[in-house]
């Protein structure tokens, strides 16, 4: 690979990689689809779940290049609102899960 | 695109943002973030008496018990209207749009905001939003409260719901792009030199308003989007029939109104951080807890929205939690509070018009925030809920509060943004008028309010006993119109025949003083360095330097 | 003592006085900040006004009062809140053998009907010196029972349950608001609230038309069937319904409820959502079937089968809760969308 | 006056880039991308709102989403996924050829993902056209009457909950998609500027913008995909 041409300030990272990438994401995909289909009970939903995240972690780390980011500022921003999404979710859900009927 | 440059006849004046460019479209296509503020003033301006007239409306019919001057459906999409307008279309872009905008890039010595183009578009999406909103005014109107609880506003309403949502969602887009535009100017445009501790405290008082704009207007826009696909596209959510629950929607509604309620304060306690120093000549107590209690506003004040919802059917532990956290984010502002009080301390203090509003602020705000404490007490708001205690509440709070607090701020920084200075006599009246009018409108309502009168009603016919506050109520809101009619007028005034201002009128520290006023179209003639520490008030003083020559 | 001060409302429940004295801590309390800070605010400004010749003295700051005033307050303000939430805990749980009375909220009436039977329109007719429970539901939108002379107010929920009491402790007729925007005669949906002297109160009660609200569950019980799967005398094909109220049931996915009114109403609306563990899903849903009285009924009946070893024995007066109130039918609102089922 | 701001325009026609209120390219770059992520910050709140209603009726009607998940075609979805990882990779191509200028690969790169992102919606398109067929479209026409419960062969799902998952499946998958198809707007824009040559090696922001929302929205769909499609589907 000839990488001569790239700027200094170029924040790509190796073609291989990007297709590593992919190339996983794509077998996550396919264990998600079919791990659906056999019965874990309630881990069902929890393994569905974690392959989502890492897949989105994947995408975010190298496809969207967090991984490379001198800018801390852009993961405090990342950080952040999933922070907020959770305290939604959470606190949210409190009131639901603490209800007597339910 | 520009009309053709007409030949300034002010020639002797110094070139500046306001006479850089003449005509129509040099204003409507300017990406000049002072010119946009000077928009968005005209705009909120406009909005501000549209609310104010539904008000004395609302006032006039609340004079008598009986339901005599409107009907009964209109008196709803008054209120309706008044709190919409008042909230989505004048005070939450208020301090940010027009002296955020105008002031941000100002104070920490950059040319102008991130995105300029972007700071025009959300001005034009506000208008948009405006006019959508005053066409579904125009043409029949909302009645479901500014709350707009389900299944009322997706089931039962046969007003205009799904037109004021596209309004106030495409306003809070907005908003967002507003608070972004902020938050990327602060990181990234700060001037050699200004620190993170020498941002004047205005500075991080938007940048917490901004954090609270971007991350909770996405989730009232989309409560908007999920209430007016239930409507129109029978889409069920939030429907019980459906086995839905009405109080999700309240739970995703509050978890952007309560912190709003922030982005409404948060940009007045910056004004207000500015001119107590300034007239006082002190550096402000406790810089960095002003600073961080700013933050801590903002972050907590995500964690409270279920106050709003104690006697709504939630569980009985989550109201305790919530009721906690609520007091947790009041401790933030006190310190606020003391801080401003002992900046006072041992200074040398100038009863100036903005000072007058800002001493408003202080009272009515604390007023108005002690009330919020009874409100959070789980045990108190079963009776006071949904009650004028609450109206006066947040009337205290955000009349009391942050118009004040705008008011001064508009006054304070009128002969940067003019170039003219105001006339302080009419500006101490005007001050005086709205703080007594003020009190006389709300405080009989908190009274009202824990007698029992339930909000939102239109006829008291059956309790007559409440008149007499009521009437004491209207009368006070009639001062206060007044109260804000005057300003309007003697500002307008002051720009053909007020007294030049000079750079520095105040003698303000601050890097918006450092230049010209009005100032030059890219804000300073040669980028500023800063060495200073902000509200370095010490050195301003320290030799008693003459007032400058006013220019022309 | 605050009953005659006319700027107060009147106290007439237990709660009235619980909710007042904490009132009362609190405007002591917020009276006392205000006032401190509104005279070191006028003091400051009047003592440091600017004079000729004199400069401000700079102050830097100060961690020790920075963290006096922000621990004292935060005591403060956690006294209000367990106070509130003492107060609050005592207005959210019912007694357990107060009287209940079921209320069906709609645009714009409240309906109310006593488990003996009697029903009213705009008004309810309690006892002095007894428990009431009100057992609340709602036909379209939200709305909110608010009575401010009991310091009471619980929103009124379609779809649900929720729950709300007092103890009235003075004959008199106080005012009923609906305190939750809910269309065009929000402000129209008022009412009263009576207390009676218990003597007087046995008359009203027992003056009316109608037989107990668990008499027309009986007959309702029967008309729509239950009957033929849950019997009393032989396992059928659904539970036994006697003793389930207040007893925690069983479900089939692991889960253990108590068997409350909302667990009843859902059983009857939506018996798929909490099935009991050991019976076959066979229930059909009364979703649309029944109206909000009709569940209210039923509801009351299975109680009065789980509380009383026999069911009372039901007077023929007896009348189908489904025949249409004269009174509801005049102020029937036509609502823009339908029922969907 | 007129000369600055003829000035100004003159610099900026020197270097197209540089907006005249920015010191230097970098920092111009930095404002852009940070502008971008805190946007994106704003769009995980803006689909979270949905995700809450979603975690609330997925908690309280479990079986009847099971079952109402099952009546939609996991493989189509599947298939989509990939489409859109696809999608993702060649506009990480994209942003290499912008910074390596090849400008060929570029535009090349650029008009894949636009056709994955085409692919997309029609697959998308088809599966709605499917849901409209079996009128599992809420409203009046809605219709799921003896649909079994997953793992629970005696029961059925209850119609008015399976309702809501499909309100929300519809709203989920219409807001992505209107995403989707605000990022062809964005990449038509690429690709004409990429057409006339004004990405450079040291001048290609805006395809990493572009970039970063359309890696954004695949994400969401990332997640979509088995809340949506996989509840409970074992037989
Ligand atoms: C700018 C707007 C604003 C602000 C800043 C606040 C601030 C606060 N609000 Fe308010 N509020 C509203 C606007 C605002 N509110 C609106 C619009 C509504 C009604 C919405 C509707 O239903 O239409 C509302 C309603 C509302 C409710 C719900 C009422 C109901 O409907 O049942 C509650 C309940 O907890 C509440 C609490 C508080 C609290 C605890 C604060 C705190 O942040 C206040 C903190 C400040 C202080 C406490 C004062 C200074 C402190 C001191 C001087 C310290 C010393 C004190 C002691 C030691 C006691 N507010
Ligand atoms: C920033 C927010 C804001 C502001 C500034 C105000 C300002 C005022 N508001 Fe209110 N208000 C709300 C936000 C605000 N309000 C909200 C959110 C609600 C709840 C809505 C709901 O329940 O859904 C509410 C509700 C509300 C009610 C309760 C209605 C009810 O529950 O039935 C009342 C009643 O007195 C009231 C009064 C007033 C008054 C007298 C003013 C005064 O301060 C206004 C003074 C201004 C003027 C008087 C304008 C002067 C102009 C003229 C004199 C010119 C005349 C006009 C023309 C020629 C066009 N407001
Ligand atoms: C076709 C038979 C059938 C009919 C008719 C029927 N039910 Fe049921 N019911 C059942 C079965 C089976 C169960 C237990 C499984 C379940 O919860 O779904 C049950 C459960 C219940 C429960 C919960 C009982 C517990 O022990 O927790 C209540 C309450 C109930 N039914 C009330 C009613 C009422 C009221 C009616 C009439 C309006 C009615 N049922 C009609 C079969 C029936
Ligand atoms: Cu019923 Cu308001
Ligand atoms: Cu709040």
């Amino acid at each position: 690979m000839a990488d001569h041409s790239i700027s200094e300030h170029s924040k790509s990272l190796p073609l291989k990689l990007y297709f590593g990438v992919w190339a996983t994401l794509l077998i996550l995909t396919y264990v998600t689809y079919r791990v659906a289909y056999v019965e874990l009970g309630p881990f069902n939903s929890v393994v569905a779940l974690v392959i989502a995240a890492i897949k989105a972690t994947l995408v975010a780390l190298f496809f969207m290049h967090v991984w490379r980011a001198g800018e801390k500022f852009i993961k405090a921003v990342v950080l952040a609102s999933l922070f907020f999404l959770l305290l939604l979710l959470g606190l949210t859900m409190a009131d639901y899960m603490t209800r007597p009927w339910s | 695109m520009s009309m053709p440059n007409v030949v300034p006849q002010q020639r002797f004046e110094r070139e500046n943002y306001l006479n850089q460019e003449y005509g129509i479209w040099s204003w409507l296509l300017t990406t000049d973030h002072k010119r946009i503020a000077l928009l968005y003033l005209v705009s909120i301006t406009f909005f501000f008496f549209i609310g104010g007239f539904f008000a004395l409306l609302i006032r006039l019919e609340l004079l008598t018990p009986a339901g005599d001057l409107v009907q009964a459906d209109t008196y709803n999409k008054l209120f309706t209207m008044h709190g919409m307008v008042m909230i989505f279309f004048f005070l939450i872009p208020s301090i940010p749009a027009v002296l955020g905008n105008f002031l941000v890039p100002m104070m920490i010595g950059a040319k102008d905001l991130a995105f300029p183009r972007i700071n025009l578009l959300s001005w034009y999406l506000y208008i948009i939003g405006g006019t959508i909103m005053l066409h579904c005014m125009m043409t029949g109107g909302v009645d479901t409260g500014w709350t707009f609880y389900v299944p009322f506003s997706s089931n039962y309403t046969n007003t205009k719901f799904v037109e004021a949502g596209i309004a106030i969602f495409i306003a809070g887009f907005s908003s967002i792009l507003t608070g972004l535009n902020f938050v990327v100017t602060i990181h990234r445009m700060r001037a050699p030199g200004m620190t993170w501790s020498r941002l004047p405290l205005f500075i991080w008082a938007h940048y917490a308003t901004s954090i609270i704009q971007l991350l909770g207007t996405p989730v009232i826009a989309i409560t908007i989007v999920l209430v007016a696909c239930e409507r129109a596209l029978h889409l069920g959510i939030f429907d019980p029939r459906l086995g839905g629950d009405p109080l999700l929607f309240q739970h995703l509604f509050w978890f952007y109104s309560h912190p709003a309620v922030y982005i409404m304060i948060l940009p007045s306690m910056g004004v207000v951080t500015e001119i107590i120093p300034c007239f006082s000549r002190k550096r402000i107590f406790g810089y960095s807890f002003v600073a961080l209690s700013s933050i801590a506003i903002a972050v907590f004040g995500f964690l409270v929205w279920a106050h709003h919802m104690f006697v709504a059917g939630m569980s009985v532990y989550a109201g305790l939690v919530f009721s906690f956290l609520s007091y947790a984010v009041a401790v933030p502002s006190a310190i606020k509070v003391f801080n401003w009080t002992a900046t006072l301390y041992k200074g040398s203090i100038r009863y100036d018009a903005p000072m007058l509003y800002a001493f408003g602020f202080l009272g009515l705000f604390t007023i108005g925030g002690l009330t919020g404490l009874f409100l959070a007490a789980l045990g108190i708001n079963v009776h006071v809920t949904d009650t004028y205690f609450v109206v006066a509440h947040f009337h205290y709070i955000m009349v009391g509060g942050a118009v004040m607090g705008y008011l001064g701020g508009i006054h304070f920084w009128w002969p940067k943004i003019s170039g003219k200075l105001y006339p302080e006599g009419w500006a101490r009246l005007a001050a005086l008028i709205v703080f007594l009018g003020f009190n006389l409108t709300f405080f009989p309502q908190f009274i009202l309010g824990y007698m029992g009168m339930p909000r939102r009603y239109w006829d008291y016919s059956h309790m007559p006993e409440f008149q007499v506050l009521n009437v004491l109520s209207t009368a006070g809101a009639t001062i206060l119109g007044v109260g804000y009619l005057l300003p309007m007028v003697y500002l307008l005034w002051s720009m053909r025949y007020g007294k030049p201002a000079s750079d520095n009128p105040w003698n303000a520290a601050g890097l918006e003083w450092k230049t010209a006023s009005p100032p030059p179209t890219l804000n300073f003639e040669e980028q500023p360095v800063v060495t200073w520490e902000a509200y370095n008030y010490a050195e301003l003083d320290a030799p008693p330097r003459m007032q400058e020559v006013p220019v022309g | 003592m605050l009953n005659n001060f006319p700027l107060w409302p009147e106290q007439a429940s237990t709660m009235a006085h619980r909710v007042d004295a904490l009132y009362i801590f609190l405007l002591i309390v917020a009276g006392l900040m205000a006032l401190l800070v509104c005279t070191l605010i006028i003091y400051f400004a009047a003592r440091y006004r600017r004079r000729p010749g004199i400069r401000a003295e700079q102050i830097e700051g100060s961690n020790a009062l920075e963290i006096t005033w922000s621990v004292i307050p935060f005591l403060v303000f956690m006294v209000i809140f367990a106070w509130g939430a003492v107060v609050y805990f005592k207005e959210r749980t019912p007694p357990a053998d107060a009287t209940e009375v079921y209320v069906v909220a709609k645009q714009w009436m409240w309906k109310v009907e006593h488990a003996e039977g009697q029903r009213e329109i705009n008004e309810l007719h309690v006892p002095v010196g007894r428990d009431v429970k009100l057992i609340m539901t709602s036909q379209d939108v939200i709305h909110s029972f608010f009575i401010p002379a009991f310091r009471i107010k619980q929103d009124v929920l379609p779809g649900r349950y929720t729950v709300e009491w007092f103890h009235a402790t003075k004959p008199g007729t106080y005012h009923l608001f609906c305190a939750e925007y809910c269309g065009t005669q929000h402000s129209g949906m008022v009412g009263s609230i009576v207390v009676l002297e218990p003597a007087q109160y046995e008359a009203w009660i027992n003056g009316g038309p109608n037989g107990p609200l668990s008499a027309t569950g009986e007959k309702i019980f029967a008309e729509l069937g239950c009957s033929t799967c849950h019997r009393s005398d032989v396992q059928g094909r659904g539970p036994n319904l006697e003793g389930v109220f207040g007893k925690p049931v069983q479900l089939e996915d692991g889960r253990t409820v108590t068997a409350d009114e909302n667990y009843l109403r859902e059983c009857i609306l939506d018996p798929g959502s909490k099935r009991v563990k050991g019976f076959q899903p066979i229930m059909p849903t009364f979703q649309g079937l029944v109206n909000e009285e009709q569940v209210n009924a039923l509801v009351a009946y299975i109680k009065s089968i789980s509380t009383l070893k026999s069911a009372p024995s039901s007077r023929t007066t007896a009348r189908a809760a489904s025949a249409s109130d004269a009174n509801e039918q005049a102020a029937t609102h036509t609502n823009r969308s339908q029922v969907q089922q | 006056m007129a000369e600055t701001v003829m000035g100004l325009h003159q610099e900026e026609l020197q270097h197209p880039e540089l907006l005249h209120h920015f010191a230097e390219p970098e920092q111009q770059r930095n404002a852009a991308s940070l502008g971008m992520w805190v946007f994106l910050g704003t769009e995980i709140m803006f689909f979270g709102g949905m995700f809450c209603a979603y975690l609330l009726y997925r908690h309280w009607y479990f079986g009847d989403f099971g079952a109402a998940s099952n009546s939609i075609d996991a493989t189509l979805g599947a298939v989509n996924t990939a489409v859109l990882i696809c999608s993702s990779l060649t506009v990480v191509l994209a942003v290499w050829s912008a910074q390596t200028a090849r400008r060929a690969l570029l535009l090349a790169m650029l008009s894949a993902t636009m056709l994955f992102g085409l692919a997309f919606l029609g697959i998308k398109g088809y599966e709605y056209y499917q849901k409209f067929e079996e009128h599992h479209v809420p409203g009046p026409s809605f219709s799921f009457e003896n649909v079994r419960i997953p793992r629970h062969p005696g029961e059925y799902a209850n119609p008015r909950h399976a309702q809501i998952y499909f309100s929300l499946y519809f709203l989920m998958t219409g807001i992505h998609a209107l995403h989707m198809v605000v990022g062809l707007g964005i990449f038509s824009w690429l690709l004409l500027m990429a057409w006339k040559g004004r990405f450079t090696p040291t001048y290609h922001t805006p395809v990493e913008i572009g970039g970063l929302y359309w890696h954004f929205v695949d994400i969401i769909w990332i997640f979509l995909f088995p809340l949506l499609y996989l509840i409970d589907r074992h037989p």
